[in-house]
């Protein structure tokens, strides 16, 4: 097997560049690449694309990297819960595009299987649609919608193995496949990194030859952002 | 006059046993809490569950396990995980049943805005530009007029769209409602006390209503 | 959970008609509907048209309904290994239409994606193009490929619950998920049936919304087409 | 002249640490006999696996474990399962770093021709076109001439294709041969003992060699 893995997040994104287009896994705080997120805050690289469903909270997540006027733009599906963000977009420091959740996961898939455009029904009609082809199948209006590029992708997983191969758990699973599959150069980091050969093969969710770096990260916070819960009876 | 559990309790009457259903933010929430029993329905959460539960007990929150909401949840017998592409991949294929969703405004084609309001913060659509493009049965749960008086089921939305004719129900504090095919809403039941007269007041849009219109019932 | 368990394969396919469309989930004879394609065969429904990667061989699997007549058409990507195919072929009384792997699987997947096409560069130039939209992203040039609809897919899977989650053992996956995923009605058969909550929501390969009806097969052959092995030093 | 496992060994030593590599049936699946000693190399089966091992032995063969020739196989450490959706993606979005495949034809601008005879019994293309049309690096492995001793690498295919200007390098059992970008095949290398003209007579596409084209070298 290929060995893919690295020391840590510093070495992973040392050639991460300014300017660059970045993928980021989660779904509001759940399942994002927390130590790549601090290693970049680190770094200082700026100028950055983000695509990530959402932009994380002020104090966490890619909110670090706002805090930080690292990125340059966001594409997003929903970016609330977040004020340094509302600043910055208000200001007009920072440019946002906003699209449909499953518009964005289709699109980092699209990149993955190789398919350049993908045609979705949602936000036809709406201004989501503007400047885009839009296509009658068997009488409903579809969209076409390219596939993204991004430079790199730095997902979570909860296992990998010395392959490259992940796991993820529950719903941190989210976007981590779908950009997994996406990234130029793809950087997973784990919670738990396993020699090769640990792992039941019908148990990956990503296959190795989607990841080129993998590494056992640390410190995992893993915020919650609404606790809610219900009391016993 | 219906309170939010209100809308919810009569919202929960249309499902029917053996549904997928996707509930949105806010009122739709609530339906899960009067789901009727002895029926048999699984609730998606589009960021990759189906087969979401109850709220946990205190301390055992898994920042893991979240709905769609980012609230920490539980998952029932039965439930399955799968990645964000795979969960819109069934709400485009129409696998999930029915869809209970939140409003700004519905004009009189079944037309919904719920995402933008120009000049304000805007926080992006989520998966609602989604959901209300592929979902075969929307139900709009909302307020029938805004804070200010005004109604929001309209002749047409003023608000930025979310999706274009494809509200067919709403239930309101007020009625529940149909939206009919060639335009127009249709009166099919009227909140305990309120009068056919109040709900046309309220209704900014062409409303159709019988000479008998029932209250509604709760199970 | 909603129960979908149906009591054997002669009730799951109780209602296919002469003349529909049927995906058959396997790749040579691995991970075929055993159960049902015996079934159809005892059922005797004809004029079908079958999306399936393969027709099986002269006795076993889909061949068993190509010697009853049953099989109109067979839409595939590779047919060898059949006498009787090839001889219903070559008279005249089997339509076949042959089509690349890839774009098999992908215009699977694009039914359970609620994609109405697809582009892949398959073909490009070939005769397979013949009559398809040709477009040109980013320099390439790519043939649009439509979604395939299926009356009923039928899908062999390992272990599956009562609200119809699957999860295939080895290679054994193939086509069966994708296939389980464009269905009008998706049938399932098992070799282990379980109750719901027995399987892990995170080892899941197909979320039981896809699939319609399961039963747990009985009498499993499992045939290997192409015996090899080495012998120990 | 090189017999068939004369032919996979030349091919495998373009294979590098760290590829990805899809064999074809044939010729091309002897190359994973061939593979140098300390060389990382995951070789993945289109079916749907990453980290095909060799076959078992007798009495462990497993139905449910087979690569895309239908053949019993096992798995190595690292490996990975998915379905043939995936490994089709994985595929077009050049995800592998060298495809090897049989050919009955190439032309001199590196089209290939490897699935039909017209008039003959028709298997179809498996996953040949889907491989040709979307690999960043291709090397076909094949006879230089036919049984009847026509020439098999041609000026154009005269076979229906099974992908347009793909191939970039051909080994046979006569020369390693690159198809240049505007067309030509270039001899790179001779098989030991065979002269240019040899070569140069049974190549009926054009042919470019330098004067001194050198033998084949074996590890």
């Amino acid at each position: 097997m290929i060995n893919k893995v690295v020391s840590g997040p510093e070495e992973a994104i040392s050639d991460i560049e300014n300017g660059q287009t970045l993928m980021l896994g989660g779904f509001g705080l759940c399942g994002i690449p927390e130590n790549c997120i601090n290693a970049l805050v680190k770094k200082g690289v700026s100028g950055l694309t983000c695509i990530s469903n959402n932009a994380g909270v002020d104090d966490f997540g890619i909110g670090l990297m706002l805090q930080q006027r690292q990125v340059k733009k966001m594409i997003s599906s929903y970016v609330g819960e977040n004020a340094e963000f509302e600043r910055q977009l208000l200001s007009g420091e920072l440019e946002v595009e906003l699209i449909p959740q499953g518009t964005l996961a289709t699109r980092c898939m699209a990149a993955g299987y190789g398919m350049p455009a993908i045609f979705t029904p949602a936000g036809v009609g709406t201004e989501v649609a503007e400047g885009k082809e839009v296509r009658n199948f068997n009488g409903k209006d579809y969209l076409m919608e390219y596939a993204f590029e991004a430079d790199f992708a730095l997902v979570k997983a909860w296992k990998g193995d010395t392959a490259g191969n992940l796991i993820f758990r529950s719903t941190s699973r989210n976007f981590n496949p779908v950009m997994a599959m996406a990234g130029k150069v793809t950087i997973a980091e784990v919670e738990e990194l396993v020699e090769a050969g640990s792992l039941d093969p019908d148990h990956i969710h990503t296959p190795g030859v989607f990841v080129h770096r993998i590494f056992q990260g640390k410190g995992y916070e893993k915020r919650i952002e609404q606790r809610t819960v219900r009391t016993r009876n | 006059m219906l309170d939010k559990n209100g809308i919810a309790k009569r919202i929960a009457k249309e499902i029917k046993d053996g549904y997928y259903v996707n509930l949105g933010i806010g009122i739709p929430t609530l339906v899960a809490n009067y789901i009727p029993e002895g029926i048999n329905v699984v609730l998606q959460s589009e960021n990759g569950l189906l087969g979401m539960g109850p709220f946990p007990f205190e301390g055992e929150e898994d920042a893991d396990l979240i709905n769609a909401g980012k609230q920490t949840i539980t998952t029932l017998p039965g439930s399955s995980i799968f990645d964000s592409a795979l969960s819109f991949g069934m709400i485009r294929s129409q696998k999930i049943d029915l869809t209970i969703l939140g409003a700004m405004e519905v004009s009189e084609y079944g037309d919904i805005a719920n995402w933008k309001i120009p000049g304000k913060m805007v926080k992006g659509m989520g998966g609602a530009m989604d959901l209300v493009a592929s979902a075969k049965n929307i139900i709009v749960a909302m307020q029938h007029v805004n804070k200010a008086g005004e109604s929001k089921l309209l002749p047409s939305c003023t608000l930025p769209l979310t999706g274009v004719k494809c509200i067919k129900k709403i239930v309101t504090e007020l009625a529940v409602l149909d939206v009919l095919p060639e335009g127009g809403f249709k009166l099919i039941e009227r909140a305990p006390g309120v009068s056919v007269d109040y709900i046309r007041q309220a209704t900014a849009g062409k409303l159709y209503a019988d000479d008998d219109v029932p209250e509604m019932a709760f199970g």
